[in-house]
């Protein structure tokens, strides 16, 4: 509980804030542009937050991300039918996810390494991807390439993203949602079923697992191909929320702010810590931090100091909470 | 003190999103700030901190049309792709773009140059520099931005003096061992722009060009992103071929600018990122009041720059200006001074 | 009568949930030694850990030489002499021997700059290592190469070099065998010598008898009761600790058939980096093979060889006569071959989490439905396995790091014999265990030979080695030097152990 | 030994590719500069080393290069003596990691969040410095304000990157004797002084360096001030080579290049282990990598990828060693 208390709080006064810096910042369609991003931050935090929660880190899970957009976009403007495709880049992201469990777990090759080199690789890949569309995916271009894929891929976003099918305006949080479901997936099995007890086990202490019957590397490789996949997803609505994504930069980041998300919700880099629900609250935190430097009409250069500022504050307060109720339990 | 209740106090707010942050938007704010100042309205000038994120972008100019602002402009990133996004918006607000246009969205107006014209400014500069041909090298931060592909193709295009050159595949005549391609008598090194991503990685990209290039003759070394230029003749300073090299460049960074004064760059091709800035804001706050006459109609002509500068010429139905630099400079710190910059 | 050396009076210090100690006193005399004993968690480490700086007391008084003396770090107690070898290792296993025996306080050179005086440490250090009995070229080693005896060896080390005026020993013989603790004996007794006093906490009641001048005992976080030399007899340290007699410490009822068949064969074993010989052995169905050696003979190597831990090159390991292929722990646990580790903080426990989480961790997929794992069979499992065991925690969710050594170790017993094991491998089965838990893990395993399970037990506690087993192999030097069976001995354990051969 | 062979035999590997990969790349000049560079990033690899090695990391340190480097501008445009400016910068430098490390110590914020934290903070006041000048600094600027530091900043520049004080050529790889001087006192500390022994004993086991006696919380807050001094002293270096800089983006992902760097020569982020040795040469890989893809003359688009495969492949070999070592000894 305890672990929560935190981030709850940092949201509850980053809401206030927001909805205090001007009239329109708390009516709903902005706040429900602000769930749409937490969605898709949160669908690949909760990526991120399993890789730390036994005891690894995915740097590579941006660049996944980005890859998995332009192949999303690569695809279809090959011709690949849209509800084809996502099935198709999804497993993308699953094999991604498989190469770097078994480095890691076969040739034992630190997992920040690895990941690191993938990191750089990903990005590349997706650039050679893009390079017959001049490094530029999008929708649009989709759609002009491929009249027939019109009404799936509005249809697509409509349910994936949650934007009107004729003209793009945001209905409902739609990525949200999808978090919320997934989020509920992954606390199922992290907290509900023996997988989970593996994953923390390892996380804590691998030796400990492994003597006790736990088949390590096959866990490991599970929630690296998890962490991966949901990186891909992430890249599914990140090519349809997106107006149009740059194969160099599409995703660029998003590894440590889904890392910064997992750990402002309570994973622990030292592994074997982390609920579901601090995942998701924990990659609420940026989305809406970024709103309200939107909505302050803050300059664009002390954006960033505002950012990291609140983000420390945030995270000492957590560590105090976290002290107190260690002692006062 | 919130600049948002400004709104409520009924001041005008108008609202400009540029596609990354650089010094050439640092200018351009100074425009847009002068502007507010003589319009007597309120500015929010947003360098997008994401580099060419266009979904960032879009979430910026998201929550200005939220929170009611009367205007926006935008350096569009995607215009192809963004088409969707801006025409809604344009429907809820007056929207101009700049710098880069996105015609299909029903924005009240474009302010910027044509980019590819100015890419041919460059080639003949170029072409001033090495008449009988030579070997060149073309440096820029991302070879696949809308505005840097145009400006490539110019440059290419006004060398091979052809439309749409693509180049014929070659070895360099003295070096057989550097590949490259032919653009009528200009060999391009690798055959394509080099990209170095970022300005950090500009001068270990250039050095090993500028490495590799080493001892041939008639070399011209083109910097077509603000920061290239420089970086180009810091590294060949670093290898002593300052003197064996022509530099040409794009845009007005100051290095640059003394580079042609002190002889080193033939020449830059500059935009007007102060106009930009000022007339986007001085058309959006008109038109908040109903006035429709500050609507830009044609695009900004580029300038040439160079040592000595020279008459205006009218090249392919534009007026270009080619200004000393030293008269440049001058007019450049001044619009800089105006606002306190 | 002189000052005392240290004078504990009414120590008091509460955990969250536990009231580890409820005013405790004691003191000690120079050159004295003290034994503190006591079932687990009656608060023995913690009243070291507070006379050591380690921790601060709630409530009441320590003096040393009579100054009040509440030290707010572990180097500040160092500093004024007195050193506590904790009853877990703690070691920079990163490091060589030679690093670990000065870490804190270097030979220096060159002022500030504390520049290593690399030769005076090598000297001083080779001193310290033969002084507990270490073969010197260990000097040089890292210590995560190194055996746990050997490890525990090289904590007294790093204390002997310190101006040590009060030695704590917390458990410093858990992984000693008899040899080496007679090396220990000896270095007390040059300590005694030196008028340093010396702390004293140990399980093995025969070794506080042989060493210790006066005995406290502790029983629920105060003091139970105290012996002087002259009374300090097993029984009388039993009764103190208990509260009542202990009969039949050593149960053994259970009858082996002569002709029982084998359950585990190891049949010429060679496994990754283990000796050039190969190692041959059985385990019958309800007999107990005890398995002796020295300290690094290679016992616990040969073990995690059977439970898939060490890679097997050769050889074959059969279980009821079928080959059995160990890739892995998981797949040993799933023949029903089950391992007590020696190290239960590495191998044997995942610490930061629950003793419910421990328990359950092997018998998951049992307890397991569609719908995750099945709450109330968890809870019913937790509740049996700590009643059965009398594991002494606040309840199933408190961290198993946070118990006694002992009560550690029950959870480790708890998590196999929820599985029901075939042949279980017990390294140092009872090693931090109190005689009360002792007694009570001894008759489960009786318990369970009875039924017919297999279990092969190593263990350096010759007590127990000749008191539980039925059958004994004794290992040296890597490869099993010989077998004894009828009338057990010690003698004839050490000759073999030492390289001797059976007569 | 064996820690640093698979760094070794990368370098070799990559230093005969680049050699045979143009007549001029073997030239002096091209190594001269090439050896520059790794001058630089050695410098700051040593600092992120240190922190690892006392089982922390450092996500701060290129904002902290990035932040130095436009601080040292802004102070000489302020008009502050270039000889007086740099023990200014490294004194800021220290100040970083003296909070960096308060943080994680006395607050006991994990060092992953704290200095990502910083990477936002430290990003965000380069920029705010650099406000006044637009966004970039630069010696020429520095100059045209200040004709009086000429002489000193050229003679600086010529003292610690080996540019000639008349026209800027590059005479001497003055940045990598800087690295090998640096190197060897962190390496004397590492490896000769007591300090080095508490180093490597906190990031194995924080509990037995603190049973020991040592003073974990000190040792530690002296790592991170020096780690964050040396990125200070590499943003000078930055300042001094490059033509000029944006505040937006200078010393941009320095963090994971040290951070490779450190892991390539034997640090493993577990803590505990690395040698000096190991930080020179893991700190070498990557210029010498990204000078040969450069002379090779590689497609701007499988650059990333040729770069993520090799490390990946250098990483590989490495543990490959390491374990058949491990086997054999
Ligand atoms: N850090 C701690 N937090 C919470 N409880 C603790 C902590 N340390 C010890 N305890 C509890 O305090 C009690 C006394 O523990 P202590 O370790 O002193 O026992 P002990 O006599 O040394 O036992 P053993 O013989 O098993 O080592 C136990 O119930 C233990 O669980
Ligand atoms: N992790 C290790 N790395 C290297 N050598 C090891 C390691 N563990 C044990 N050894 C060596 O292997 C040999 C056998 O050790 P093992 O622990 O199996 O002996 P043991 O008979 O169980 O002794 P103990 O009584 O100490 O448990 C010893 O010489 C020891 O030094
Ligand atoms: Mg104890
Ligand atoms: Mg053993």
């Amino acid at each position: 509980m305890t672990r929560i208390l935190g981030v709850l709080g940092l949201l509850v006064v980053l809401y206030t804030a927001l909805i205090a810096s001007d009239p329109n910042a708390g009516k709903p369609d902005n706040l429900i542009s602000v769930a749409n991003l937490q969605g898709r931050y949160g669908v690949v935090t909760l990526g991120a937050a399993l890789v730390i929660i036994v005891g690894g880190i995915d740097l590579s899970l941006g660049a996944v991300v980005g890859c998995a957009a332009v192949l999303f976009g690569i695809l279809m403007n090959d011709g690949v039918h849209p509800y084809a495709a996502v099935p198709l880049v999804i497993l993308f992201g699953a094999l991604v996810g498989f190469t770097n469990g078994l480095l890691i777990t076969r040739l034992k090759v630190q997992p920040f390494l690895v990941t690191l080199c993938g990191m750089f690789i990903f990005r590349g890949v997706a650039q050679l991807l893009a390079q017959p569309m001049r490094g530029t995916v999008g929708m649009t271009s989709v759609i002009e390439a491929h009249r027939e894929f019109n009404d799936p891929l509005r249809t697509l976003r409509y349910l994936l993203i949650g934007k009107a099918p004729t003209d793009g305006e945001l209905l409902f949080p739609a990525q949200f949602i999808l978090l919320i479901i997934l989020a509920g997936v992954v606390g199922f099995f992290l907290h509900r079923t023996a997988y989970g007890r593996y994953w923390y086990a390892i996380g804590h202490s691998e030796l400990a697992a492994k003597y006790a019957g736990v088949n390590v590397n096959r866990q490991r490789v599970s929630v690296y191909v998890v962490c991966s996949a949901l990186g891909s997803l992430g890249g599914i609505l990140l090519f349809l929320d997106a107006p149009s994504l740059q194969s160099n930069n599409a995703g660029y980041t998003w590894e440590l702010y889904a890392i910064l998300g997992a750990v402002l919700g309570g994973c622990s880099l030292r592994g074997g810590e982390g609920t579901a629900v601090g995942m998701v609250l924990g990659a609420m935190v940026l989305p809406v931090l970024e709103n309200l430097v939107n909505f302050r009409g803050d300059k664009s250069d002390v954006i960033p100091v505002v950012i990291g500022l609140t983000l420390l504050f945030g995270a000492i307060v957590d560590e105090l909470i976290r002290q107190r109720s260690r002692v006062h339990r | 003190s919130l600049p948002a209740c400004s709104n409520k106090s009924g001041k005008i707010k108008i609202a400009v999103v540029t596609n990354c942050t650089a010094e050439f938007w640092s200018i351009a704010e100074a425009g847009a700030t002068k502007a507010a100042k003589e319009a007597d309205v309120d500015l929010q000038f947003r360098q997008l901190e994401k580099d060419f994120d266009a979904a960032a972008q879009m979430q910026i100019v998201d929550s200005w049309v939220k929170q009611g602002v009367n205007g926006i402009a935008v350096s569009v990133i995607d215009p192809k792709n963004q088409t969707e996004d801006l025409t809604r918006i344009a429907k809820k607000v007056p929207l101009i773009t700049m710098d880069n246009d996105a015609d299909q969205t029903g924005r009240l107006c474009y302010i910027g140059i044509n980019n590819y014209e100015a890419g041919k400014a460059v080639g003949r500069l170029v072409k001033k520099a090495l008449p009988k041909g030579g070997t060149v090298a073309i440096f820029i931060g991302d070879t696949k931005s809308a505005n840097g592909t145009a400006r490539t193709q110019g440059v290419l295009d006004e060398l091979a003096g052809q439309k749409d050159a693509t180049g014929t595949p070659a070895n360099h005549p003295v070096n057989p061992k550097l590949a490259g391609k032919q653009f009528g008598q200009y060999f391009l090194v690798d055959g394509e722009a080099k990209q170095d991503g970022s300005p950090t990685n500009a001068s270990p990209v250039a050095g090993a060009v500028l490495g590799r290039v080493q001892g041939l003759p008639d070399l011209c070394m083109i910097g077509l992103y603000a920061y290239n230029p420089p970086a180009i003749m810091s590294e060949a300073r670093s290898r002593g071929m300052l003197k064996d090299i022509k530099v040409v460049g794009f845009d007005e960074n100051w290095l640059t600018l003394k580079g042609i004064a002190d002889g080193e760059v033939i020449g830059t091709v500059v935009q007007d990122p102060f106009m930009y800035g000022y007339k986007s804001v001085e058309a959006l706050a008109a038109k908040a009041r109903g006035d429709d006459s500050k609507l830009v109609k044609d695009p900004i002509p580029y300038r040439v720059v160079t040592k000595d500068g020279g008459p205006d010429e009218t090249i392919n139905g534009l007026l270009v200006k080619f200004p000393k630099v030293a008269d440049f400079e001058a007019k450049l710190r001044d619009d800089l001074k105006s606002v306190g910059k | 009568m002189t000052t005392p050396r240290l004078q504990v009076t009414d120590a008091r210090k509460e955990f969250p949930g536990v009231v580890a100690l409820d005013g405790v006193s004691l003191t000690l005399a120079p050159g004295e030694v003290l034994a503190i004993v006591g079932e687990n968690g009656a608060g023995k480490s913690t009243l070291m850990k507070i006379v050591a700086g380690v921790y601060q007391a709630d409530a009441g008084e320590v003096v040393l030489d009579g100054q009040p003396a509440h030290f707010a770090s572990p180097g500040a107690a160092a500093a004024a002499g007195v050193i506590l070898i904790h009853q877990e290792l703690n070691l920079a296993e990163n490091l060589t021997v030679i690093d670990n025996l000065f870490l804190g306080r270097e030979v220096t050179v060159g002022g500030g700059l504390r520049v290593l005086n690399r030769r005076a440490m090598a000297e001083r250090g080779k001193e310290l290592l033969t002084r507990v009995g270490l073969p010197v070229d260990r000097a040089f080693a890292k210590v995560e190469s190194l055996p746990p005896g050997e490890k525990q060896l090289v904590e007294i080390a790093r204390a002997l070099g310190t101006d040590v005026r009060i030695l704590i020993m917390d458990e410093p013989t858990s992984s000693l065998t008899q040899r080496e603790t007679e090396t220990l004996y000896e270095v007390i007794a040059g300590l005694k010598a030196a008028n340093v006093s010396v702390l004293y906490i140990s399980h093995r009641l025969a070794e506080v008898k042989q060493c210790a001048d006066r005995v406290i005992v502790l029983r629920d976080g105060r003091n139970a009761g105290e012996l002087a030399k002259a009374d300090i007899t097993h029984d009388n340290m039993v009764r103190l600790m208990v509260g009542r007699d202990l009969k039949q410490f050593y149960p053994k009822t259970h009858k082996t058939a002569a002709d029982a068949p084998a359950v585990l064969t190891v049949r010429n074993l060679l496994y990754r980096g283990g000796p050039d010989i190969p190692a041959s052995f059985e385990v019958r169905a309800g007999e107990i093979l005890g398995m002796a050696g020295l300290v690094g003979a290679g016992r616990t190597e040969l073990s995690e060889a059977v439970f898939g831990v060490r890679h097997v090159v050769e050889g074959e390991i059969l279980l009821n006569g079928q080959p059995l292929q160990v890739r892995s722990p998981a797949d040993a646990i799933a023949a029903g071959v089950l391992l007590v580790p020696e190290d239960r903080r590495l191998h044997g426990l995942v610490l930061p989490q629950s003793v419910g989480f421990n328990l359950s961790l092997p018998n998951l997929a049992q307890i397991s439905t569609p719908f995750g794992v099945a709450r109330a069979q968890e809870a019913e499992l937790h509740r049996t396995w700590i009643d059965r065991l009398r594991v002494k925690t606040p309840s199933a969710a408190q961290p198993v790091g946070l118990l006694s050594g002992g009560n550690q170790q029950k959870v480790v017993y708890g998590k196999w014999l929820a599985r029901g094991p075939k042949v279980l491998i017990l390294d140092e089965p009872t090693r931090g265990v109190d005689v009360g838990a002792k007694a009570e893990i001894y008759a489960l395993i009786d318990d369970l030979v009875g039924k017919g399970v297999a279990v092969w037990m190593i263990t350096s506690d010759m007590e127990e080695l000749l008191g539980m087993s039925d059958r004994v192999v004794v290992m040296h030097e890597g490869k099993v030097a010989g077998e004894l069976h009828g009338v057990l001995t010690e003698e004839a354990v050490m000759r073999l152990a030492t390289g001797g051969t059976a007569t």
